[in-house]
């Protein structure tokens, strides 16, 4: 299999994500698109990583391989962290306004 | 250096000390003081004139350096002060007519207050002392100080009642016509400076060769601008006749006897550069005699009876500068000296007049003066005479010496002149029978204290007289005495060089003598019919038409200056101020600050405040980002 | 071994599509709860590549953690919103379209950029190497990863703090 | 290593302080505390050049001299912005030791970002950054602009995060060596490989989002508007300032040695940034939005430091984060104390507070970057570097054009503080303690020392 | 004389005093102690530099007057400081002129006195500076920190639309500091290396530093821009009226007695032998620039109707005139300009104090208000009279010797400029008579009937500046000799 399909495939997701934030207005689902970006990503350090695995780089040394998907790992982690803070300030957000229009509030413009 | 000429500084520093004293102790000074002083201080300069003059007949001239003015590797110019034949001749001129000025005005101004009076003195010893700077110094630059320094006196002394606005108006009008010529005189020197690296006299003169013709010419016609407007001429003549606001004391020594001569001194000290450029002196020839003519015209029609001295002497003037045009340069020197006696006697003759009508000075309301203030009258008379040219009064040889220069040059010159010099007669001796024949035509309580001047006034009157009889005869013509020009030998040497580069082609005795007939038959014929014409005047309202009317409005010169130079300077400077100031350059300036605050209103309508136009404009931004490292 | 590789294959692409499909369909599904639902379902089928590309510990992690608590907070979060699809007003159009067309036009900037590139044919080692078996990757995340795994508490204290102090209602 | 740790471990005394310590003032001292031990472990390792405690990093985190100076400077930054804010946090809400807690992760990210030695600590880094500032951003729960801000960073945060992913990613896929280590990512100054390109790309926008440069600098003016003033400043200041210290030492280590290849992005960062900074901070009304264009504005001068990329750039970016957080962080003291935060509201300041005022004049004046101020040192260190550097000159004048822009609107303030009358009667300012004046003085002589002597900061990266 | 028994030079001396005593001025409250601290210390100074002109020979005592020690030692800028014939001359135009400011405006009154002065204080530090910095960043600061206390004076104490007059004033000479910043550093990266760094600030550094022909040009730009806008020559010059108008009288007469002084300095000082061939290209552009200005200005102050608009508009004339002569590049202009920058100096400073003082017995400066104050306060109109007529050089007084050495410097240069220029004499003659007869001469009228004889002091300043007139107008001898070599060594880099 070809890096470039994958490649593809990454990328056509993470668009997606990003087509996703500029269409919706509903914060959580902005939101989720964004999680859809950056598992996109996941997916891509991964077949990056195996992609090496192939090449005689990773067989010298398999850390390259391990690497790419600790870091993974790591994004996972991260991304739990921010849902949570995330999903929080748009729960305050709701509380206050009872929307979760990323257009509601425009006090600040200009 | 133990020259005695080394302390030729105490003859414009004496007049300076009286200048101080009086100006800067006026409040204090009685008026009988600070005429003292100002008077006492330019007789001791007289007197030591004298010396000098004597020395230097003896033969001793000198260039006295006091210390550097500007001393730079590129330039030098002394503090130097020049004594020589020609300039002695003017110290004594200068010095003595001004003493008898400064003793007449003691009487003249006494109604005014004392320190107004020490004022007016004060003002009198700084001209004399700009006035002697003017004539001794050793170069341009120093001849330049004292040349502003006597306009910026003749300004000061014109405004000397400065409540009068249009006295001011004068007064500025006549500081700022001199400048132009000052402009010209200027140019000139840096001519000098950056072709020679000096402006010394002597320098100059002698390293003239390095010069090209141009050059010459270039340096000579902006030295005779210069000329121009200290000396009225045309175009630049119409400040003196308003300068006549001034007291006449003022006219007689500033705007008579001295200062409008400086022009004539200059170019009789700088006379090798004009006879190196006979295109200047064709120049400076044709409008000495235009200005002689068209002042004379103009003087035909005047009533006030200083004006029609003005233009007398603006006329006077411009046979001067004929002389100096034909090269007939003693002729010019003589000329101002007699001029200086004879026009001095006229003004302070008038002044006498008017003191004695109480200011008035329109001749129509005189007549008849001859009763009341007899010396005046004589003296005057001997004036108007010399002036007129009659032998064998002053006037008649030094005018008689320039049209026969004239006439070397060219008898149409010659025509000319005398046609001047027939008007000069007639209308000199209009103002003398409207103003001392005839009966009274003034009013009641004029005529009622019509008296003879005291003492102070005709005393000065008296000596000018005899002057201006006997002044003629230090340059009787080589035809009636040989040696009698005693004049041009003196001179000789200030002019040896011109002398030498002009061959003197001298007129037949027959023609001279005839030269010399027709001009004086002709005046005569002039002054007898003015004589008849206006010794029985009487006062008739019509008013003047066609040519006279010109006349009467002086050509109209001043109105046309008005329109050509005046409205056209005061409507660009409102234009600059108003518009290319304003809408112009700090429009811009002030444009910038606009554009920056209109832009910033318009940007921060970029920060719509939704989440969502942040996100794409950022989309766009990577885009651009991509495309630019990506494919470019 | 042909017949294996062509499988793989085949998996990849049903996987891609599902994935894809998915995806469009959580952007464009009106209501969130749907969204969310797509959203796992992608989750699983990212989680099948990386099971192709024998990546079990991270396949397993990502059902655990996204698809599992993740998606679950989503779930509750909008349950307790009750959003339905009326209640997102819609978007004005033109926003919307400029959205669609920079999206797509940065996804064709990128894959052209790609195809340019020489390693875009390099060839992915499906199956087999046994990096990502979570023996080894626990290995190397204790041993070397340890200062990063210790550092990302941190995030959580963070987001733990923030959770109270966003989270607490005032007195 | 010191700092990474102390401010770690002291972030979660303060948390657990905020369990046990029901006065609210207490905190602050205890945070300014920790602030000042740290300060001097972190100091001692800077002289020493051995950390109290070892740890073996495995070579993620490198503190050379260079670094622990920025980190010095960061946490003397910091203590000032605590003495002199104080009370002004504890005014936010009633989890005053949670948001020093959240401070401290704050300074300890901020430590790892500018130690950082492969992508995976300057993500983490980052993040550790980002979260706690959401959190304090939204801090305010009551007021809606607090909660806008919040969100909308949140939102962008996370955004630019997968931007800088995706980034890491493509470089890890294009990299010969395929090492997340900044050093060899790439070999060589060779034309860049398209992926290595696009990992670039993604990742100078994603920094450059972080450091607020056009045309990613969209969520600043709001979030510096809505988020509570004292965090705005901490914010503005001194995270911005490590945000670009760890920018630059990204792009320099990374991909340095190819630096002509991407030094147009930078242009176009650097035009856009000082224009829409300067230009849109001209029309504001409020003081602190203005400041927040403003801070645009000054990142515009500080990408010069990447822009130029040697020597004298890494000491002028130190000299600039220094100078630069000085000034706004007392500007941003006193403008909390302000009733009115428009610019009339410090009409006839001199008056009343004529120690505030002073010092007002001191900080805008070094904004503007008036000689005998740091401001102007940094400027000064900023344009030798991009002349040194030599391409693009017209870029230096319009610098200087847009500072002379600057001076435009940083003296609005002065002209309202020394030459506009107020209503005699109107109290202007709150209550101010004497301490806080003098610290207020002390920040400015700092500043004017900083000018005159830059010396004495610059001299310690090659201590 | 050995430089190790030296333990302090006259540069430091009449930077540093000045500057110590401005900020002790600051913390004096008493109005009148403050005023009596001001003029106090400005007399030290006026001391000071009278002492260092005693010891002015460079040859003899080079020690005395130069100094230099380290500053930013690894950007290779020192400290350095240096009085040679034109610093001499400069500075001590700067010392005379405050002790006459501050009596001359002894009887003004200000809210917070100890600002005022201590601000000005500051200025002329800042001014002493600029004119002995012998190293380009020195005078770089020091130019700001004259501009900076000036900015503050004119905006608090000064008219109506005192804030944004003074704030135009402010911005243009900031952003023409600015460009002149870039300019220096791009030079500096052309210097050659010193013992700590590769580059060096130092004056002789950027004399010797080596630029292209088309490098020259653009940088020459960057610097007159700067100095342009600080003279002010035409077309940078708007700020300067409406400044001079706002400004507060004293410090009115630092701006235009002074300050302006800067620009004149810095150009000859930093362009001249840095970029010798861009001036010898831009010459004429400039030179042309400056002589229209000088027609524009004179026409302009014909039209004035406030006084110290005429005065300002005046003083843009004559400036442009010392502009034009220095590049001619030749030593009788150079030298004009020099004992012009003097002159001019007092003169305007003449100007500045009569209008002052009409302005504050009168309550107007509308010259069309105004009218035959020559009876009421004849002393005063003689003063004006003689130092407006020294302001249009008349023969005998100070400027009269400038004016002529730039116009004949000018000649050598081109006859058409200088006959373009040579309008400019009599126009002045037409402004300034035309001030002085609708101020002085004509009836006294209802606002001028109020107006008293000026002080004593009052006198004796104006006297003093007489003296001044008067004395360089007959021997400006003294003046040429302490610039001589100055011009020189700054020609031969004409060859």
């Amino acid at each position: 299999m070809e890096i470039k399909w994958y490649i593809g495939l990454a990328v056509a997701l993470f668009c997606t994500g990003i087509i996703g934030v500029l269409t919706r207005r509903n914060s959580i689902v902005i939101f989720m698109c964004i999680e859809l970006m950056l598992n996109a990503v996941n997916l891509l350090l991964v077949a990056f990583s195996k992609m090496h695995a192939a090449s005689a780089l990773g067989q010298s040394m398999p850390s390259v391989v391990s690497d790419a998907q600790i870091f993974v790992f790591f994004i996972m982690v991260v991304a739990a962290a921010e849902v949570s803070v995330g999903l929080a300030i748009i729960v305050m957000l709701y509380r206050n306004t009872h929307s979760v229009d990323v257009n509601f509030l425009n006090r600040l413009k200009n | 250096m133990n020259n005695v000429l080394q302390m030729a500084w105490l003859i414009p520093v004496l007049p300076l000390i009286g200048f101080l004293i009086t100006g800067l102790g006026r409040k204090q000074l009685s008026r009988s003081m600070s005429g003292f002083i100002g008077s006492g201080t330019v007789f001791l300069s007289f007197l030591i004139s004298i010396y000098v003059f004597y020395n230097v007949k003896g033969g001793n001239t000198h260039v006295a350096h006091y210390f550097d003015f500007i001393n730079i590797p590129a330039l030098k110019i002394g503090f130097d002060l020049q004594i020589d034949q020609l300039s002695s001749v003017f110290l004594l001129i200068i010095t003595g007519v001004g003493f008898l000025i400064h003793v007449y005005s003691t009487s003249y101004m006494k109604a005014e207050a004392p320190k107004d009076f020490a004022k007016y003195f004060a003002f009198l010893n700084l001209f004399v002392f700009s006035m002697l700077l003017l004539v001794l110094g050793a170069n341009y630059v120093i001849m330049f100080m004292g040349w502003e320094g006597v306009g910026l006196c003749s300004y000061l002394l014109i405004g000397y009642w400065f409540k009068n606005t249009s006295y001011n108006v004068a007064a500025k009008k006549a500081f700022i016509m001199n400048r132009i010529g000052d402009l010209g005189f200027l140019l000139a020197v840096f001519w000098l400076i950056s072709k020679l690296g000096t402006a010394d006299y002597h320098e100059v003169f002698t390293s003239v060769s390095k010069l090209t013709a141009t050059d010459i010419t270039g340096i000579s016609l902006l030295l005779f601008v210069g000329a121009m407007g200290k000396s009225a001429q045309i175009p630049l003549y119409t400040w003196l006749p308003d300068a006549m606001a001034g007291p006449t004391p003022v006219s007689a020594l500033i705007h008579a006897a001295t200062m409008v001569t400086a022009g004539i001194y200059m170019i009789a000290r700088s006379n090798l550069l004009y006879t190196m450029a006979p295109v200047t002196q064709g120049v400076v020839a044709i409008v000495g005699l235009a200005t002689a003519i068209l002042a004379a015209t103009i003087a035909l029609k005047q009533n006030d009876i200083k004006k029609v001295l003005a233009y007398s002497t603006v006329s006077q003037l411009g046979y001067m500068f004929l002389a100096l045009g034909v090269g007939a340069y003693t002729g010019a020197v003589f000329h101002v000296m007699t001029h200086a006696f004879f026009k001095a006697l006229l003004f302070l003759g008038a002044g006498s007049v008017i003191h004695a009508m109480s200011g008035e000075q329109d001749i129509r309301n005189m007549g008849g003066l001859k009763k009341y203030m007899n010396i005046t009258h004589i003296t005057f008379l001997l004036a108007c005479l010399a002036i007129a040219g009659m032998p064998p009064f002053s006037g008649f040889f030094s005018k008689d010496e320039i049209l026969a220069g004239a006439f070397e040059r060219s008898p149409l010159l010659w025509g000319v002149g005398v046609a001047g010099a027939v008007m000069t007669a007639f209308y000199m001796f209009r103002l003398y029978a409207m103003t001392f024949l005839g009966k009274f035509r003034g009013t009641a309580e004029q005529e009622h204290h019509l008296h003879e001047s005291p003492k102070a006034i005709t005393v000065p009157l008296i000596m000018l007289a005899i002057l201006s009889v006997i002044g003629g005869w230090i340059g009787i013509p080589e035809i009636f005495m040989h040696g009698g020009h005693r004049l041009e030998a003196f001179l000789a040497p200030v002019f040896a060089q011109s002398n030498a580069l002009t061959e003197k082609h001298h007129l037949s005795h027959t023609t001279e003598y005839m030269l010399m007939g027709i001009s004086v038959l002709a005046a005569l014929v002039a002054l007898l019919y003015a004589w008849s014409k206006f010794s029985k005047y009487q006062r008739t309202d019509t008013e003047d038409t066609g040519l006279a009317k010109v006349l009467a409005n002086k050509w109209y010169v001043d109105e046309l200056y008005d329109s050509i130079i005046v409205m056209p300077v005061q409507s660009l400077a409102r234009f600059f101020s108003n518009v290319v100031e304003k809408k112009g350059i700090d429009g811009f300036v002030n444009g910038i600050g606009k554009a920056v605050n209109y832009s910033s209103r318009q940007i921060r309508l970029i920060q719509t405040g939704q989440v969502g136009t942040y996100i794409l404009l950022m989309v766009l931004g990577i885009l651009v980002f991509f495309i630019v490292q990506l494919f470019l | 071994m042909e017949g294996l590789m062509s499988i793989t294959e085949i998996l990849f692409w049903c996987l891609s599509i599902l994935a894809m499909v998915s995806a469009i369909l959580v952007v464009a599904s009106k209501s969130p709860v749907h969204s969310i639902l797509f959203l796992i379902v992608v989750f699983f089928a990212i989680s099948g590549h990386y099971i192709l590309l024998n990546a079990q510990f991270l396949a397993i992690v990502n059902i655990i953690v996204y698809a599992g608590a993740i998606m679950v907070l989503f779930l509750f979060v909008v349950m307790l919103m009750n959003l339905n699809a009326e209640s997102e007003p819609k978007k004005n159009r033109i926003l919307q379209f400029s959205g669609l067309i920079s999206g797509g036009c940065l996804f064709l900037v990128l894959i052209a950029a790609v195809t340019k590139s020489t390693q875009a044919t390099n060839l992915v080692h499906m199956g087999g190497g046994n990096a990502g078996l979570i023996k080894n990757l626990g290995m190397v995340l204790f041993k070397d990863y340890v200062i990063p795994f210790e550092i990302s508490s941190i995030l959580f204290l963070s987001a733990m703090i923030g959770a109270v102090v966003i989270g607490k209602k005032e007195k | 290593m010191n700092a990474i740790l102390f401010t770690a471990i002291w972030g979660v005394v303060m948390m657990l302080g905020g369990a046990f310590i029901k006065s609210k003032t207490t905190p602050k001292y205890l945070a300014i505390f920790g602030l000042i031990l740290i300060i001097i472990f972190n100091g001692l390792e800077l002289s020493s050049g051995t950390p109290l405690l070892m740890v073996d990093v495995k070579n993620m985190l490198v503190l050379n001299s260079f670094n622990l100076t920025f980190i010095n400077v960061a946490l003397g930054c910091t203590l000032l912005y605590f003495l002199l804010n104080g009370r002004d946090i504890e005014k936010v809400g009633e989890h005053v030791s949670e948001y020093f807690a959240l401070i401290f992760f704050v300074l300890c990210g901020i430590t790892i970002i500018s130690a950082f030695n492969t992508l995976l600590m300057l993500f983490i880094g980052i993040e550790i950054v980002s979260i706690p500032l959401y959190i304090l951003t939204g801090s305010d729960k009551r007021n809606l602009k607090s909660n806008e801000a919040a969100l909308k960073y949140f939102l962008m945060g996370a955004f630019s995060t997968g931007l800088m992913l995706l980034g890491i990613a493509f470089l890890y896929g294009g990299s010969e060596t395929g090492s997340f280590f900044i050093g060899n990512i790439i070999s060589g100054n060779e034309e860049m490989p398209a992926m290595i390109a696009i990992g670039l790309v993604l990742l100078l926008i994603s920094m450059s989002f972080k450091v607020s440069a056009a045309p990613f600098h969209f969520w600043t003016p709001d979030v510096y508007d809505g988020a509570p003033a004292v965090f705005t400043s901490f914010m503005a200041t001194i995270v911005k300032a490590a945000a670009f210290f760890a920018f630059a030492r990204l792009f320099e280590n990374a991909f340095g040695n190819m630096h002509q290849q991407w030094q147009m992005l930078i242009v176009i960062l650097i035009a856009a940034t000082l224009l829409i900074g300067n230009l849109t901070a001209v029309f504001q009304q409020s003081v602190k939005r203005m400041l927040a264009y403003s801070s645009i504005a000054q990142a515009g001068f500080m990408l010069f430091a990447l822009f130029a990329l040697n020597n004298m750039a890494k000491e002028g970016l130190v000299l600039y984060a220094a100078a630069y957080s000085l000034a706004s962080i007392g500007i941003f003291a006193i403008l909390i104390k302000m009733k009115d935060y428009t610019i009339d509201g410090f009409n006839g300041l001199a008056k009343q507070q004529p120690v505030l005022a002073i010092t007002a004049t001191v900080f805008l004046l070094s904004l503007t970057g008036i000689p005998l101020t740091a401001g102007f040192q940094s400027k000064f260190y900023m344009l030798l570097a991009a002349v040194q550097n030599g391409h693009h000159i017209w870029l230096v004048i319009l610098a200087v054009l847009c500072a002379a822009i600057s001076a435009y609107y940083y003296f609005r303030i002065i002209q309202a503080v020394y030459f506009k009358e107020s209503a005699e009667t109107e109290i202007l300012v709150e209550y101010i303690t004497p301490s806080f004046k003098i610290v207020l003085v002390i920040t400015a002589l700092l500043i004017i020392v900083l000018g005159m002597f830059p010396y004495f900061l610059t001299n310690w990266l090659y201590y | 004389m050995d430089p190790k028994n030296i333990w302090i030079t006259f540069p430091e001396l009449l930077t540093w005093f000045p500057l110590v005593a401005g900020l002790a001025a600051f913390a004096i409250r008493k109005e009148k102690t403050v005023k009596a601290w001001a003029l106090l210390s400005a007399i030290i100074t006026l001391a000071i530099s009278v002492v260092s002109l005693v010891y002015a020979d460079n040859t003899k005592y080079f020690y005395l007057n130069n100094v230099s020690y380290f500053w930013l030692k690894y950007l290779g800028s020192n400290f350095t400081l240096g009085l040679d014939g034109m610093g001499q001359l400069l500075t001590a135009l700067t010392a005379v002129s405050f002790p006459v400011i501050f009596i001359a405006t002894q009887k003004t009154g200000y809210k917070n006195a100890n600002v005022f002065y201590g601000l000005m204080l500051l200025t002329q530090a800042g001014l002493m500076g600029v004119f002995a910095a012998k190293d380009v960043l020195v005078f770089y600061f020091f130019w700001e920190l004259a501009v900076i206390p000036a900015y503050f004076l004119c905006s608090r104490w000064g008219g109506e639309k005192r804030i944004q007059a003074t704030f135009k004033f402010f911005l243009y000479t900031f952003t023409g500091s600015l460009l002149m910043l870039v300019g220096i550093i791009y030079v500096y990266m052309h210097t050659n290396a010193t013992p700590y760094a590769e580059h060096s600030f130092g004056m002789n550094a950027f004399y010797s530093a080596i630029l292209s022909t088309t490098e020259q040009n653009w940088l020459f730009c960057l610097f007159f821009i700067a100095f342009a806008i600080k003279m002010p020559v035409f077309p940078f010059h708007t700020w300067q009226p409406d400044t001079y108008e706002q400004a507060p009288a004293a410090t009115t007469m630092v701006l235009s007695g002074v300050m302006v002084k800067m620009g004149v300095f810095a150009v000859i000082r930093w362009i001249l032998p840095v970029f010798p061939d861009a001036v010898n290209k831009f010459d004429h552009i400039v030179i042309g620039l400056s002589v229209t200005g000088m027609i524009y200005a004179s026409l302009i102050a014909i039209k004035q109707d406030d006084l110290k608009r005429f005065v300002a508009w005046s003083s843009i004339a004559h400036i442009g005139l010392m502009c034009a002569a220095i590049f001619t590049t030749g030593q009788i202009g150079l030298q004009g300009v020099m004992i012009q920058m003097f002159s001019h100096g007092i003169n305007i400073i003449g100007m500045w104090i009569v209008v002052d003082l009409i302005e504050k017995q009168a309550g107007t400066r509308k010259i069309s208000e105004l009218g035959g104050i020559a009876h009421k306060v004849p002393s005063l109109t003689i003063f004006l009279v003689i130092i407006a007529l020294a302001n249009i050089a008349l023969p005998l007084t100070n400027a009269f010797v400038g004016e002529f050495m730039m116009f004949s410097g000018l000649f050598k240069f081109s006859v058409l400029y200088t006959a373009v220029a040579g309008l400019s004499i009599i126009l002045a003659a037409v402004y300034t008579l035309n001030m002085v007869q609708k101020v002085f001469y004509g009836e006294v009228n209802s606002i001028t009937e109020k107006m008293q004889e000026i002080s004593l002091g009052q006198k004796m300043v104006l006297s003093v500046l007489l003296i001044f007139i008067f004395l360089f107008g007959v021997y400006p001898q003294p003046l040429f000799d302490l610039t001589k070599d100055t011009v020189v060594t700054l020609l031969t880099r004409f060859k």
